[in-house]
């Protein structure tokens, strides 16, 4: 694989949260790899399982749910329930021999801009060094 | 209700392995309230099914389709204009789902994706537990509304055994010996000397061991 | 002043400073029918909770819970941000008052401002970053902070030297140095004074080297420090040498309870749970085990869930040392050495890697000067003098206040404070309610069901930081290329007022019939395009952000082509579910224009007639004979009026007030319904059973409280044991017992801060020290003891304990471990033992009378709680919707709480959370109708299995299986959060806007590129 | 033991100083032969980045001729040169190297001897101060060169005439007074924060390494630093047991 590969990756933000704190690193100007691309929903608890599973068949390298601090969900426990839709689309994964680590479920506040661009740069180089989606590779096969 | 559980999803991708283009069929009864073969469960098998083969590089093309229920010919009926257009059909219901479906269909290849458990019922959100065995006689009023035939890992008519502990079952620590609530509930009810009595054993013939099982409501068929 | 002689009413009110009160304040009256002038000497609101990291007893961020209301106040349509200004004068009376307000100049168009900071980034002046205290600089062009409201930065005149360099560089042209200051009138009816109040600057303590030291700081240093957009960005580092520390202390009380080295005698009230909070805050961000002390007198954890908070830290390693420590050191290496004596005399000495100073809350400087002008008394601490039977009023008529400008507070008591002040400010202008606040007028909405999508895409260039990075040319370009695109262009700033006018132009003339703007964020500018698009008759919700800026050139400015992919990218996205989404209706529902109020306490009966007295129908619905609750049982407050002639009058009111019908012996059955129209039955329990329907818009659960009964001590076995309620009676009544008594001990904590009941009932010290006082009145003579776990007398209460020991009241300490030990002889003579601490050895005493200082506990109410599904927490106290910024709301909208079933609280706080109360219901029944649905989840009856799974996941129990058999979802009540939508095994439920479809058409989108 | 000859650079402008060189020469005014000129069409056109890249290459010291003030072919060249220098004064003092290795002198161009005199003046003192050790002040040098490649100094140099003599933005004089003590603070800010700079790009470091290095004091360290994360110029690369260390972030 060459060390060119450029994963996409999507991140689904909560409104109150993990969108705010991204729009905070913005402000503060910090970078992070542009691999990373936000689709903001009103909470992570509307995340669907379908969701996430529909980002990999559509060839996702990596998948991401952000969330409010455990604790403080706006919308108090939407982001308990994406935790548990994760952990089985995690489970889906590794069923299915695609490794479980291309999904994940981040916490943060808003005020946590520096950790927003921390976990996309967690996240792009975690992709990084497992490669390709294998259904991308498939393809181009 | 009927419990299921679903199948792992090598199961159900070896069952398909050789088919390119298959049908998902969800039911609206009972699996969709145990959330195991209702619609999103639908979408999510099929979209499963489609990261696996596609992964594999041998990418398959899945339908979606809810049914009202399985266990009804007029609903099955609602496959015909569509059921032909596919490799092989995967059924989310029950065990009679996939049967209904294969009488009605001879020509198509049905597949089940779950395992059917047990007749039972939420404990709470997301917990299933069995509780009835369908044995075809119920006894239940004589232990409270306690079935001992589902419920007791032996199904003592006269427990409990000795392996009752602090109220668990011996076969594991998560099960309740349902006879030592007997017991208590008859204490609590001051109607303790009730077992006393000795229940015969049980006449099994109205259960599996009388073969396959009929039910008729003379006053509903309709004799054409 | 002419208006003010014709008694004209005037529809508008003014508020003075937009910290977390303030804005409460503003929003309760705005949402009530009255237009705000919101008046802030600083350039953004926020006050001085935005600049903390996060808030006691929660957890939570700070920001993310004030950040929706900074919004809200910016966009409303009735609040009038006044930022940078400060009232000069006030004339008139209450009703018509005439305030003069010097407008400072802010040198940057705010208007204009699109916040992008080039000029901040080209000003070669720097000074001190006030927001994050001096740990940082900021520039003479700056804004506050990121999140700031209005979203403009200004300069800072004080230290520009007119280069002119901002000026170059502002391509948005929002500079205008020839601003100046400008002199400006307002006309209001009342007026609300939130100004707050400043941190204490501990540089005068110059035994504690906080002046020249950098690993000395104050407890806000500390929250900059703990802050994620702090100047750390949330590594907890010391100043001097960014090492992560390992051992930190902190100093209770600097610039509080101590007139030799500050002025104030006063508590802070806030600082003992805030350094818990840094504690444990502290060692969750420590990367390495972390040693944290805290050094106090009294650990004043009284407020409701704060004792749990404490236990925590303990039970979590935090020590927590009971001393004064006179002098920090600077040792090696930036390190701090402390000495202190602990209470058995040991004189002990450890070094610190850090010292936190709890820092107390002071008077704001400017409170003074300003009282003056505006002619209101402040009391002998320099805060607005307020009386404890009309908290929130000040000496003038027509002004009121709120929040820490009254005295040192908590959050939630600040906003409820802040409510209480919005409900008797607008009490008496209930004539002119709406008359001065402004609707938009809208044209019809056309309607485009059946048509294919014409989606219309506006490409900014943000100035330069978009187009300066991403290259936007070939961003519109590629938009061109798009499905169901009819029309691209991009804008220098499409937020412009010219941009907006084109953007409408281009809609009509286009036939565009959904909208995508490509710019920053949906956060801050979703609203203001949706404004534009519905003034061309385009339902709001066909509209769709791409946000470019914030999370694309600005962060991937050094990289501009991948920029400028990823912007192509998310624009694609935004196209993709542009062509799905769906114009939402909302419709108005009725309002009742009543309230329900349960309980017919001071707490209940202050609701009932504030509703009464805004003009709105009550009904006070009381379960026992007869109207009063515990206030029977109280003599005075703790600032020494007299409880039973207000009682009196009060009841006296609500049974004389027409719009006030009070139900005695009568309890609450059922209730269904929504906010705003809410129906529920009462059943008279006097023999009768007569039942009524009362139909209300909102409902006040003020179900009270009551004194703990002890079964310790010796109590209800010796005639001479008493509670409190017992000696305020035998006070009144001036028994012999009392008169004749030579010693009297209190013995607090009694049945509170017990495994029972884990809580402080918050107002036993203060009471104790009252009564104590008033015994030494009664009998100069008459030896008293105190014997205290922690003298909770927080606030200006300090000032009753200070007044004891003065009088020579003995305070003895115990533990729980040993608590005193009280015993009877035959001759029923008394005898208590008890470990005296600084001594080291038992003390015994023969009291003539014990006085027992029992907990508060809540009113049993399970059943009843139960019909209105409201919650209770483990000491059987109502549960708020939020414990900092809504606490006098239910999470289930439209109902709210007050008194002591909320939590034990004094007189004055349980009046005030009553008015609060008022306030809230005000911002329903004042409304014609209530605007439902939007963003809701919506039930698809068809597909629904009636599984209960909704039922069962919703955060907010608002879905239920309705009788056909389906999922009911009430879009009045539903929060639009989306769970049950995601959980819903028959895809039944969607949520508007959020659909599936539309969330899919996104992902699909980003990876169907080419 | 023979003499050190110092070499130094001069900048000479076109019409005053140049043309004061050559008068000296046709004159037959004898002076040192230490210095090597360049002549610019004014003195305005020194950047002073010019003298710390001669400095940086081995000159011992820069000498800048141009005309008295008011005499400027261009009118203002040379005010904003006396500016620009005095500026650098500062810098080279606050970075140890010194100002007395830099020079400003007015000659016009009838004043041959008057140059002449400068230049010995300069040279003598120059020799004074003995060989410059550039590899000693690499990292001030280095500093030097980056504190007045960032646009801070640059634009307070250009603008302090307008807005203290003339007129600024708010149509009134700034304080001379306080101009100069911004100008003061701007220096030394930027020049702590560009060695510091120096030493993240070759980092990662801590805070009191840079201190070791850069002779700052711990805590200065600590502010400047602080003071370029805010900027995203500096960030943490991770953790030696309590010490952060930094290095600039790769872009």
């Amino acid at each position: 694989m060459s060390d060119s590969f450029e994963p996409q990756i999507i991140a689904f933000c909560c409104k109150y949260c993990a969108y705010a704190a991204a729009d905070l690193a913005g402000s503060m100007r910090l970078s992070y790899p542009s691999n990373v691309k936000i689709t903001q929903i009103p909470c992570t608890g509307r995340v669907d399982i379908v969701h996430l599973l529909r980002a990999f068949e559509n060839g996702a390298d990596g998948v991401y749910v952000a969330g409010c601090m455990e604790g403080d969900c706006h919308f108090v426990s939407g982001n308990l329930k994406a935790r548990k839709r994760v952990e089985y689309v995690k489970k889906t994964l590794a069923e299915l021999g695609i490794e479980p680590e291309r999904v994940e479920m981040y916490n943060l506040s808003s005020a946590m801009g520096p950790r927003f661009a921390e976990i996309a740069n967690e996240m792009t180089a975690r992709i990084k060094k497992l490669g390709p989606s294998p259904l991308n590779t498939k393809k181009a096969a | 209700m009927i419990v299921a559980d679903r199948k792992s999803l090598n199961e159900i991708l070896d069952m398909v392995k050789s088919y390119s283009k298959i049908l998902v069929v969800g039911c609206k009864g009972c699996v969709t309230v145990c959330n195991v073969g209702g619609l999103k469960e639908v979408q999510v098998l099929a979209a499963s099914l489609k990261i696996g083969r596609k992964k594999d590089g041998q990418p398959i093309e899945v339908d979606e389709k809810i049914l009202e229920r399985q266990c009804d010919p007029e609903y099955v009926e609602q496959l015909k204009d569509i059921v032909d257009n596919y490799d092989a059909v995967i059924s989310m219901a029950c065990g009679v789902g996939p049967q209904f479906l294969s009488e009605a269909y001879p020509n198509q290849k049905f597949f089940p994706a779950v395992n059917t458990t047990f007749y039972g019922g939420a404990v709470s959100h997301g917990i299933w537990e069995e509780r009835c065995a369908g044995c075809g006689t119920c006894i239940i009023h004589y232990f409270d509304g306690l079935c001992p035939i589902a419920r007791c890992s032996k199904s003592l008519l006269n427990g409990p055994c000795g392996g009752s502990d602090k109220g668990k079952c011996e076969i594991s620590k998560e099960v309740d010996c349902i006879w030592d609530k007997i017991v208590r509930k008859k204490i609590a009810q001051g109607r303790l000397a009730d077992l006393l009595h000795i229940t015969p054993a049980k006449d099994w013939r109205t259960a599996r061991d009388g073969g396959p099982r009929k039910a008729k409501r003379e006053e509903l068929i309709q004799n054409g | 002043m002419a208006n003010a002689s014709e008694n004209k009413t005037i529809g508008s009110v003014m508020v003075v400073g937009a910290g977390v009160a303030g804005i409460q304040a503003s929003l309760d009256m705005a949402n009530a029918g009255y237009y705000v002038h919101l008046l802030d000497s600083s350039p953004s609101i926020g006050g001085l909770m935005a600049q903390l990291d996060k808030t006691f007893p929660t957890n939570d961020c700070a920001m993310c819970v004030i950040s929706p209301f900074l919004v809200e106040v910016g966009r409303h349509l009735n609040i009038n941000i006044i930022s940078n200004s400060e009232l000069e004068t006030l004339e008139g009376e209450a009703g018509a008052f005439r305030a003069t307000l010097r407008n400072n100049p802010r040198y940057i168009d705010a208007e204009k401002c699109t916040a992008c900071g080039q000029c901040r980034d080209v000003c070669p002046v720097t000074a001190v970053n006030e927001f994050d205290c001096k740990l940082d600089l900021r520039k003479a062009t700056y804004i506050k902070y990121p999140q700031a409201v209005p979203l403009a930065y200004k300069i800072d005149r004080s230290i520009c030297i007119g280069c002119g360099m901002c000026e170059k560089v502002c391509l948005a042209q929002a500079i205008f140095y020839d601003d100046k200051p400008r002199q400006t009138t307002v006309e209001v009816g009342a007026v609300v004074l939130a100004m707050g109040n400043d941190v204490f600057n501990p540089s005068a303590f110059d035994t504690y080297n906080y002046a020249n030291h950098p690993n000395v700081v104050t407890s806000l240093e500390f929250e900059r420090i703990l802050s994620a957009s702090g100047p750390y960005k949330g590594h907890l580092m010391r100043p001097y040498d960014r090492q992560i520390p390992e051992k930190i202390a902190w100093m209770q009380c600097v610039g509080s309870r101590d007139i030799n080295r500050a002025d104030n005698s006063y508590c802070s009230s806030v600082c003992c749970m805030y350094s818990i909070k840094q504690t444990l805050i502290a060692k969750e961000h420590a990367e390495t085990p972390l040693d944290t002390a805290v050094f106090y007198m009294d650990m004043r954890t009284y407020g409701k869930e704060f004792d749990k908070y404490y236990m925590r830290a303990q039970d979590g390693g935090v020590r927590f040392i009971r001393a004064r420590v006179h002098t920090i050191e600077p040792a090696a290496d930036g390190d701090l050495k402390i000495r202190y004596v602990r209470e058995s005399g040991e004189l002990k000495e450890e070094t610190f890697n850090m010292v936190v100073l709890a820092v107390g809350l002071t008077p704001s400087k400017d409170a003074e000067a300003l009282a003056k002008r505006i002619g209101i008394d402040l009391n002998t601490h320099r805060y607005a003098k307020t009386n404890d039977l009309s908290p929130v009023s000040t000496s003038r008529k027509g002004v009121y206040v709120c929040g820490t400008f009254q005295g040192p507070k908590d959050i939630p008591q600040s906003v409820m404070e802040a409510s209480a002040a919005a409900a008797q400010a607008t009490q008496n202008l209930s004539q002119a309610r709406w008359t001065l606040t402004r609707t938009k007028e809208l044209p019809p909405e056309k309607d485009f069901s059946g048509q294919e999508p014409r989606i219309g895409v506006f490409v900014c260039n943000c100035g330069i930081n978009i187009g300066g990075v991403a290259d936007v040319p070939a961003v519109r370009e590629y938009a061109r290329s798009l499905p169901n695109v009819i029309h691209v262009e991009d804008n220098l700033f499409t937020c412009s007022q010219d941009t907006q006018e084109n953007i409408k132009k281009v809609i009509v003339e286009k036939g565009i019939n959904r909208v995508v703007v490509a710019s920053c964020s949906p956060r801050t500018h979703e609203p203001l395009f949706q404004e534009t698009i519905r003034e061309t008759g385009l339902n709001k919700y066909l509209f769709e952000m791409a946000n470019i800026r914030d999370q694309n050139t600005w962060v991937h400015m050094h990289n501009p082509e991948r920029a400028t992919a990823k912007a192509k990218d998310l624009v694609r996205m935004a196209v993709a579910k542009a062509a799905y989404v769906e114009p939402l209706q909302q419709v108005i529902l009725e309002v009742k224009p009543a309230v329900l109020v349960v309980g017919g306490g001071v707490a209940g009966m202050e609701a009932a007639l504030g509703v009464a007295r805004q003009g709105y129908q009550a009904y006070l619905v009381e379960r026992s004979n007869q109207l009063g609750g515990v206030a029977h049982h109280l003599r005075v407050t703790w600032q020494g009026e007299a409880v039973a002639p207000y009682l009196k009058q009060l009841i006296a009111d609500v049974q004389s007030h027409e719009r006030v019908q009070v139900f005695l012996e009568t309890e609450v059955k059922h209730i269904t319904g929504t906010i705003g129209n809410f129906i529920t039955t009462i059943a008279s329990e006097n023999g009768n059973g007569k039942t009524s329907i009362l139909e209300h818009g909102a409902a006040i659960l003020a179900t009270g409280g009551k004194e703990y009964k002890p079964t310790e001590y010796l109590y209800g076995k010796h005639p001479n044991v008493l509670t409190h309620f017992d000696l305020d009676q035998a006070i009144t009544e001036e028994s012999d017992t009392l008169k004749n008594a030579k010693m009297a001990v209190f013995i607090q904590c009694v049945g509170s801060r017990t495994p029972e009941h884990p809580y402080c009932s918050r107002v036993c010290c203060t009471h104790s020290l009252k009564s104590a006082l008033t015994l030494k009145k009664m009998n100069p003579e008459m030896k008293i003891f105190i014997l205290y776990r922690d003298i909770r007398s927080y606030g200006f209460r300090e000032d009753l304990y200070k007044e004891a020991r003065e009088k020579g009241v003995q305070f003895v300490r115990y533990d729980p471990e040993n608590p005193p030990n009280l015993i009877s002889d035959e001759q029923n003579n008394l005898s208590l033992t008890v470990k005296d601490h600084i001594l080291q050895r038992p003390l015994e005493i023969k009291p003539d009378i014990v006085i027992l200082a029992a907990a508060i506990l809540a009113n049993e109410n399970k059943k009843f709680f139960e019909i209105f599904k409201v919650p209770t927490n483990s000491d059987g106290f109502l549960v708020e919707a939020h414990a900092k910024l809504r606490p006098v709301d239910f999470g289930s909208e439209g109902l709210f709480l007050a008194g002591l079933a909320h939590y034990p609280k004094s007189l004055d706080e349980s009046i005030a959370q009553a008015r609060a109360a008022v306030s809230r219901t005000m911002n329903i029944v004042s409304k014609k109708g209530i605007l439902v649905g939007g963003v809701v989840a919506t039930v698809n009856s068809d597909r629904c299995a009636a599984c209960l799974t909704c039922v069962r996941t919703c955060p907010y129990h608002i879905p239920r299986i309705g009788e056909e058999g389906y999922a009911v979802i009430e879009p009045a009540e539903c929060h639009g959060c989306g769970i049950c939508v995601s959980e819903c095994p028959g895809k039944a439920i969607s949520l508007q806007h959020f659909t599936d479809e539309q969330i899919n058409a996104k992902t699909d989108a980003l990876f169907s590129a080419a | 033991m023979s003499q050190f000859e110092p070499k130094i650079l001069a900048f000479l402008c076109n019409w005053c100083s140049y043309a004061g060189a050559d008068l000296a020469g046709v004159s037959r005014i004898q002076y040192p032969p230490n210095i090597r000129v360049v002549r610019t069409m004014c003195s305005g056109r020194v950047d002073p980045l010019f003298i710390i890249q001669a400095m940086q290459d081995g000159f011992d010291g820069v000498f800048v001729g141009g005309c008295h003030l008011g005499d400027c072919h261009y009118q203002e060249g040379n005010y904003h040169t006396l500016r620009r220098m005095d500026m650098l004064g500062q810098l080279l003092d606050e970075s140890g190297v010194g100002r007395d290795h830099v020079h400003l002198r007015w000659a016009s161009a009838a004043e041959a001897q008057p140059f002449a005199d400068y230049v010995t003046e300069v040279t003598e003192t120059i020799r004074k101060l003995g060989p410059f050790d550039k590899e000693k002040h690499r990292l001030a040098l280095a500093s030097l060169a980056r504190s007045l490649s960032g646009s801070r100094l640059r634009w307070l140099v250009g603008i302090e005439r307008q807005v203290t003599e003339k007129l600024n933005v708010y149509q009134e004089k700034t304080d001379p007074a306080q101009f100069k003590k911004i100008l003061q603070e701007a220096v030394q800010a930027e020049y702590q924060k560009a060695m510091i700079q120096e030493l993240l790009a070759a980092g990662p470091v801590t805070v009191r390494e840079m201190s070791e290095k850069t002779g700052l004091p711990i805590y200065t360290v600590s502010v400047r630093l602080n003071e370029l994360e805010r900027v995203g110029m500096a960030d943490i690369a991770g953790f030696d047991g309590r010490t952060p260390k930094f290095v600039s972030p790769a872009v």
